[in-house]
C-alpha cells in the first residue's frame, strides 16, 4: 500500500509537470500574437512564421541533442520510453525504489518524458525572445539557422551549469562555488534570449526610419494592438506554468503549499509590473501607454522568475514594480542608444532578467549578489557571444538583412510571398 | 454637368447625405481618406517617442450633378457640414464632359 | 501512512484549486477580447487598457485589504506563505491536525495559497463586466479609481455577507436565516458586476447618436466580431473552473463526481444558452445574429453558475436556454429603455444573474425562493448604492465622461494617445 | 485506507479527465479562429457563427441520444449524476468495489460524468473539420442541420463499432475480428470528419472563381493570417488533451508514464510536421508558405493521433514529418481534382488520417495493415455515404448552396446580416 | 487628354481591368470606394435594431487617356462592367490639362 | 485654380508632404489606392497555386492650388517622389472651377 501511495505521487507529479509544461508551451502562442501586434503588417507574416517554425526547431533541436547537453538522456531521447527500464514492470520497480530511497517528503520522482516535455518549452521561450527583437528586417532563413545552434547548443550548454549542475569548463561550478540561484530562469530562460536578441540586433541594425540625425528618433507604432495585448494575456497565464512547474514537486503538503505559493506571487508581481509602468509611463508621458502597460507585466513576470517561493505577496508585488518601472526605463535608454527593438523584449527579458536576478539575495538568504553576478556574467557572456559569432557567420555566408527595398515594401512579401491581410476590397 | 468634390469631417457624413438627399441628389460616391491642412494633427507619444499624427481622417464625397444644381448643392453641404471649426473641409467644382449609366448606357443628365 | 495520504489529498485539492483558479485568470483575457470586439475601432485601445489595467488592479487591491474584508487573512496576506504557521514543518503538522479531524471525506484542507488565488481572480471577474457597459464613453482613469474601490471594497464587502458567512452590518445572516444559496456566484460576482455596470451606466448617458429622437435606436456595431468569438470561446474555457472550482474539494468520490458533474453541467446550459438566443434571435430578427448567439452562450453560464452541481444535464441545458432566451430579451428591452451597454454586460450577467439565482429552489431542496431573493436584493441594492455614490463623487470631482469631441474622435486618442490599428497604408 | 487509496486514484483520474477534456474543448476556439483566418472576410461571421454553433449542438445531441449510441448511457444522461447510484455513498461504494475489482494498476475507473465531457468535446472537434472545407458557399441552416445528424448519429455509430466495441450492423467487429487500433482518433475522429467534409464538398462543388478554364486554379488567399496562426497554436496546445486524455488513466506509474510520452510525441509529430511542410513547400514553391506551415503542424498531429505512446520521439517526429510532407501534396493534388477545400481540412484530416491508421503497425505488434484498412474503410464509407445522402436530402429540400450573388456579396450579409469588420472609416 | 473615371461593382475589377489592358490602356488607378444610389443598401438589425446599410461597396477606376480613346475606353468598361442590374454604375469622362511621369519628366500621351 | 493629383509610392508620402509645405501648399487630400501601371507585379503562390498581384500599393495626393503656383508644385512633387525606378507615377493637372472653405464659406484662392 505504501507503494501505491508512491504510485500516486508518481502520478500526480508527472500529471503537475505535463499541465505545467502545457501551459508554457501556450507561452509561444502568447509570443506570437504579442509580436505580430507590435509589428506593421506589411511584416506580420513573417513573425508569424518564424514564431511558429522557432517552436518546431526548438522541440526537435532540443530532442535531438539539446536535452543530453544539458542533462545527459542521450541523443534522440532513445531511452525516453521507459527510463530506461525494459519494461514497464521494472520501470515501477526503478521508480518505487527511488521514491523509497527519496521519501515521500523528499526530492521528486516523477516520469522523465514529463520532464523532457517542461524542459522542451523553456528552450523555446528563450528563442522565442530573439525573434521579436530582430523582427521587421531580418531574413527568415539566416533566423531559422540561428534557431538551430540556439536551441541545440548554445541554450542546452549554459543550462548544463546552472540546472544540469555542470562546471564551467572545469573552471567553476556556478552551484557549487557561487550559490548562484534562479528558480525559474529569470537569467537562464529570459536573459539568455536577451542577450541573444542583443548579438543580433547589433549586427542587425536598426529598421529604416527609425532613427534619423541629430538623435531624433521616429517612433513605428505596431499595427494590432488587440493581438498584442491577447499575447501578454496569454503569456500572464503561461507563466503560472513556467514558474509554478519549477517547484519541481507538488506531492507533498510543502511542496503543494510552495507551488501555491509561486502562483499568487507570480501573479502579485505581473500586476505590481503592469501598474508601476503604467504609472511611470503616465508620469514621464502624460498618458496610459498601453503598450508599455503591456511590457511591465511581462517585467514583473520575468522579475519574479528569479524566485517566486521566498517573497510575499506584498514583497512579490513591489520586486514586480520595481521591475515594471525599470522596463520603460530601459525601453527609452535603448532608443537613445539606437538600439532598435521594435517589441521591447531586450528590455523586458535582458535589464528585467538582470534585476529579478540580483533581487533574489532579498528574500533567500542563500543566496548572494556576488554569486548572483557570477551567474548572471557567466550567462550573459556565453550567450552573448557564441551567438555574435553565429549571426556574424550568417552575415558573412548568406546575410542577414533583408534588401533596403524588401525593407519598404515588407518582408512579407520577399521573404514568405504572402500578405497576412491581403484583401484590397472587402467583395 | 459638375462635379462636386466635398472633404469633410467623417462624423459628418450621415447629415451630408441626407441633406443632398433632400435636394434630390440621387447618387454620391464617399472615400476614406486623410487630410492635411490648417487643422493640426496632435502630437502622440508612442513607447516615450514623439511623432506628429498630420494627417487626420476626413471622407470625400463626389456627386456629379447637372450645372444649374451646383449652388444648391454647394449650399447644402456647407450647410450640413458646416460646424464652424478649423477643419472642416473643403467643397471644389469641377466639370465633367461626359457621363453613362453603366447599366443602361444612358448619357447626360439622366444619367445622373 | 495516513498523513501520506491527507498530504496526497491536500496536494491534490491544491492543484486542482490552482487549475482551476488560471482558467479563471484566463477569463480575463475573454473578457478582454469580447468587448475588443463589441466597440468601434477607435476605442479599441482604451478597451484593451481599461481590462488589462483592471485585472491588476483587482490583485493588488483583493490582496491589500479585499481578501482581509471577506474572508479575514490580515492585510497584504501577511501569513499566507506558511497559513501562519512559523516553519514548513508546522504547517504539514497543522495541515495534518486538520484533515484529520475534517476526515477523508469530510470539509476541503488545501494550501490558504491557492485559496487566494482562486478567490481574486473572481474578483477580477465581476470588475470586468463593467468595463464593456461603460465602454467608448467613460474617462480611464475615473474607471480605474472606480475599479480600486469596487475590488477592494464593495464586492469583498458582499462577498464577506455570503460566501464569507458574515452577517450583513449586523442586521441578519443571508445563509442562516435564509439559506441564500449561489454556487459560484450567479449573484455574488456577475449580478454585482451588473449593478455596478448599471449605476455607473446611469450617470453617465448613452453614447452619443445611440438614440435618436421619437425612439429611435441607432446601432452601433462592433468592429471586430472574430475578436469577440475569440472572447467568448475564452470564457466558456475559462468557465470550467469557474464552476468546476467552486466545488472547493476533489480528492474524494463524492467530490470528484461532483466537480465532473459541475463541468458536464455548465457545457450543458452555455449550448443551451447559445441555441436558445441563436433561435430566438431568428424568430424575432429573421436572421442568426452572431453578437446574440455569443450572449446567449454566456448567459447560459451565468444562469447554471448559482447552481451547476445538483441539475441533470438536460435541466442544466433548459436552465441555460432560459437565460439564453432571456438575454436577447433584455437587450431589446434595455435599449428600449435607452440603457446603453454596448457589450450586453447589464443583461448577460444581471438579467439572467438574477434568472441564475431564482433557478436554484428548483433543483435544490435546501433553497428557497424567499431566500435567494433576499440574497440578490442585498446584493443588488448594496453594490448599486454604493458604485452609484462612488460614481456620483467621480463625477463631481473629475469627471466620468470625455468630451462630445473626444468621443467623437474616439477616446483611443484623448485617453490613450494610441490607436489600436494606427495604418493608414499597409506600405 | 485502501479505500483511500482508491477514492484518490479515482479524483485524481477524474480530475485528469476533465482537464484533458477542457484542453480539447478548446480545440473548438482554434477551428474557429484558424478557419476564420483563412476565408474571406465577407465570410467571416457566417464562418465563426458556423463554428460556435455547431459545438453547441454537438454538445446537446451527443447528451440527448449520441452517447447512448456510442456507449450506451440512457437518452439525456439521465442517470449519469450518480452513475446510476441512488445517492453519492452508494455510488462511492459501487466505485470502490469496482476499483478493488480491477485493482490499482488495473483498468481504469472513473467518474461517468468526467467521460461524458471528454467524449463529447470529441464529437465537435470532427464536426469543426466539417466546416472549414465546406466554406464561404454553404447555406448556414443546412450546414447547422447536418450538424444535427452527424453529431447525434452518424459519428456516434462508428463510435460504437470502434471505442464502443459493437459490431458493425451484426457483421463484424473491428476490434476482435481485426484488431483495429486507433488510439485517439486520427480515423474516428478526423477520418470520420474529413469523409463527411468531402461528400460535402462534392455536391457544393468549388467556390466562384476558384477555378478556371484549362485547369487553372485561381487561389483565394485567407483575410487574416494571424488569426490562423492563433488557432493552430490553439489546436496545438487543444491537442495533448485530445491525446493524452485518451489514456482514460493517469493514476499509476505504468499509466502517468504513458501519458507523459503521448504528450512528448504528440508534441514531437506536430514539430516533425510543421518542419516537413515547411521544407516541401519551400522545395515546390521557392518560399515559406505560412499556411501550409500552418497545416504542416496538424498534419503531423493528426498522423500521430493513432498512436502516440508507442513510437520513440524520434519516429514520433518522423511520422509526424511524412503526415507533413504529405499534407502539402495532398492540398495541390486536391485542387488539380477541382474539389475546394478552403482551409485544408480534408487533407490535415482525411489524407493524412489515413496515413496515422496506417502507421500504427509499424510501432505497435498487435495491430495489421489488414486490420487497420479495414477500420479505416468501414468509418470512410460509412460516414462518406450517409453524409452524402444527409447533404442530398437537404440539397433537394432547402438547397445548401447560397446563390451567386449571395456568394458575390460575402455569406456574412445572406446568411447572418452582419459583417465581421463592419466599418468603414474608423470615425 | 482626358481622366475616365468609373464607378462599378468590386467584383467585375478584374473584367474590366483585363478589357482596358486588351485595347492597350496601360495604367490605372483603382480606389475602394463605398456608393450611394439608386441601387437601395439593405436593411439590417445589429442586437435587435434596424439600421440602414446606405452604403454599398463599389470601386473607383481611374484611367488617364488620349483625348481620341475615349469611346474606346468607355465601351470597354461598360462591356466588362455591365450585368444588367442596378447599380452597376457610372462612368464620367473629365478634361486633365497636363500630365507627367515622375520617373521621366515626359509629358503629355508619352506620359500616360 | 488647378487641381494637382500625383500617384506616388507609398514610402514617398512624407517627403512629398513636407516638400508642399515648404513651397507653402498648405492643403493636401491623401487616398490609399491600388495602381496598375507598367511597373510589374509579382506573382505569387497560395497553397501551391500561382496568382498574379497586379496591383500595387500606391498613395494619390490631391492639392488644389492657385494656377500660377502649377509648375512649382509639379516640380516640388517630382523633386520628393523621383526614385527614378519603375512605378514611380504620375501627376495630373486638372481645372477646378471654384472652391469653398466650409468652415467661412470663403471661396477662390483665400479658400485654399
Ligand atoms: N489645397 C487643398 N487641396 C486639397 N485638399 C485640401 C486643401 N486644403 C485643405 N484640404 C483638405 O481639407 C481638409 C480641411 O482643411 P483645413 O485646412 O484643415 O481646415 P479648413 O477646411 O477649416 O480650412 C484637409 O484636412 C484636407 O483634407
Ligand atoms: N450623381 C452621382 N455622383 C457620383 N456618384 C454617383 C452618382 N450616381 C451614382 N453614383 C455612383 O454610382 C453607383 C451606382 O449608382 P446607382 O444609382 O446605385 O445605380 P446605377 O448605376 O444602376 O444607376 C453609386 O453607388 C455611386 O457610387
Ligand atoms: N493612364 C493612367 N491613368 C491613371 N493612373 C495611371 C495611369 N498610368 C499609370 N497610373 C498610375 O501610376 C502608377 C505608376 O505607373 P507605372 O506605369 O507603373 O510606372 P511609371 O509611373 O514609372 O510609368 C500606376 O501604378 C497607376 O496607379
Amino acid at each position: 500500500m505504501e507503494n501505491s501511495i508512491f504510485e500516486l505521487q508518481y502520478a500526480l507529479d508527472t500529471f503537475y509537470f505535463l499541465v505545467m509544461g502545457a501551459l508554457v508551451m501556450w507561452m509561444a502562442a502568447g509570443f506570437a500574437m504579442l509580436e505580430a501586434g507590435l509589428v506593421r503588417s506589411k511584416n506580420t507574416t513573417e513573425i508569424l512564421t518564424k514564431n511558429i517554425v522557432l517552436y518546431a526547431i526548438a522541440c526537435t533541436a532540443y530532442m535531438a541533442i539539446g536535452y543530453e547537453l544539458m542533462y545527459g538522456g542521450g541523443t534522440f531521447l532513445k531511452d525516453l520510453a521507459l527510463d530506461g527500464a525494459s519494461s514497464a514492470e521494472l520501470l515501477g520497480e526503478a521508480v518505487l525504489a527511488e521514491s523509497a530511497e527519496a521519501g515521500f517528503a523528499g526530492g521528486s520522482v516523477y516520469s522523465n518524458a514529463s520532464d523532457f516535455f517542461f524542459q522542451v518549452v523553456f528552450v523555446a521561450t528563450a528563442m522565442s525572445i530573439v525573434s521579436g527583437a530582430v523582427a521587421e528586417r531580418m531574413k527568415l532563413w539566416a533566423f531559422l539557422a540561428f534557431a538551430v545552434v540556439m536551441t541545440g547548443f548554445i541554450y542546452p550548454m549554459e543550462g548544463s551549469w546552472t540546472w544540469g549542475g555542470q562546471s564551467v569548463f572545469g573552471l567553476f561550478s556556478l552551484g557549487d562555488d557561487y550559490g548562484f540561484s534562479d528558480f525559474a530562469g529569470s537569467g537562464i530562460v529570459h536573459l539568455a534570449g536577451a542577450s541573444a536578441a542583443l548579438a543580433g540586433v547589433l549586427l542587425l541594425g536598426a529598421r529604416k526610419g527609425k532613427y534619423g540625425p541629430n538623435g531624433a528618433i521616429h517612433p513605428i507604432p505596431g499595427a494590432n494592438l488587440p493581438m498584442a495585448t491577447l499575447g501578454t494575456f496569454i503569456l500572464w497565464l503561461g507563466w503560472f506554468g513556467f514558474n509554478g512547474g519549477s517547484v519541481l514537486k507538488l506531492g507533498d503538503i510543502a511542496s503543494a503549499n510552495t507551488v501555491a505559493m509561486v502562483f499568487v506571487n507570480t501573479n502579485a508581481a505581473a500586476a505590481g509590473g503592469l501598474i508601476a509602468a503604467l504609472l511611470v509611463a503616465r508620469i514621464l508621458f502624460g498618458k496610459a501607454d498601453l503598450t508599455m502597460t503591456l511590457n511591465g507585466a511581462l517585467a514583473g513576470l520575468v522579475a519574479i522568475t528569479a524566485e517566486p517561493s521566498t517573497p510575499t505577496p506584498l514583497v512579490a508585488t513591489m520586486i514586480g514594480a520595481i521591475g515594471g518601472a525599470l522596463v520603460v526605463l530601459s525601453v527609452i535608454a535603448l532608443d537613445k542608444l539606437r538600439i532598435d527593438d521594435p517589441v521591447g523584449a531586450i528590455s523586458v527579458h535582458g535589464t528585467v532578467g538582470i534585476w529579478g536576478l540580483m533581487a533574489v539575495p532579498l528574500t533567500k538568504a542563500e543566496a548572494s549578489f556576488t554569486g548572483q553576478f557570477m551567474g548572471l556574467i557567466t550567462i550573459f557572456l556565453w550567450v552573448f557571444v557564441t551567438s555574435f559569432i553565429v549571426w556574424l557567420v550568417l552575415k558573412v555566408i548568406t546575410g542577414i538583412r533583408v534588401s533596403e527595398e524588401d525593407e519598404y515594401e515588407g518582408v512579407d512579401l520577399s521573404e514568405c510571398g504572402m500578405e497576412a491581410y491581403p484583401e484590397f476590397t472587402k467583395s | 454637368m459638375k462635379m462636386i468634390t466635398a472633404i469633410i469631417k467623417p462624423f459628418k457624413l450621415d447629415d451630408v447625405r441626407e441633406a443632398l438627399s433632400e435636394i434630390g441628389v440621387q447618387g454620391i460616391t464617399v472615400t476614406e481618406v486623410k487630410g492635411f491642412g490648417r487643422q493640426k494633427g496632435h502630437t502622440e507619444l508612442y513607447r516615450g517617442a514623439e511623432y506628429v499624427v498630420d494627417f487626420l481622417p476626413k471622407v470625400k464625397i463626389e456627386a456629379a450633378v447637372a450645372a444649374e444644381l451646383v449652388e444648391q448643392v454647394i449650399d447644402a453641404i456647407r450647410g450640413a457640414a458646416n460646424s464652424g471649426k478649423i477643419g472642416d473641409g473643403k467643397i471644389f467644382v469641377t466639370p465633367i464632359e461626359q457621363v453613362m449609366r453603366i447599366r443602361t448606357g444612358e448619357t447626360g443628365n439622366e444619367a445622373l
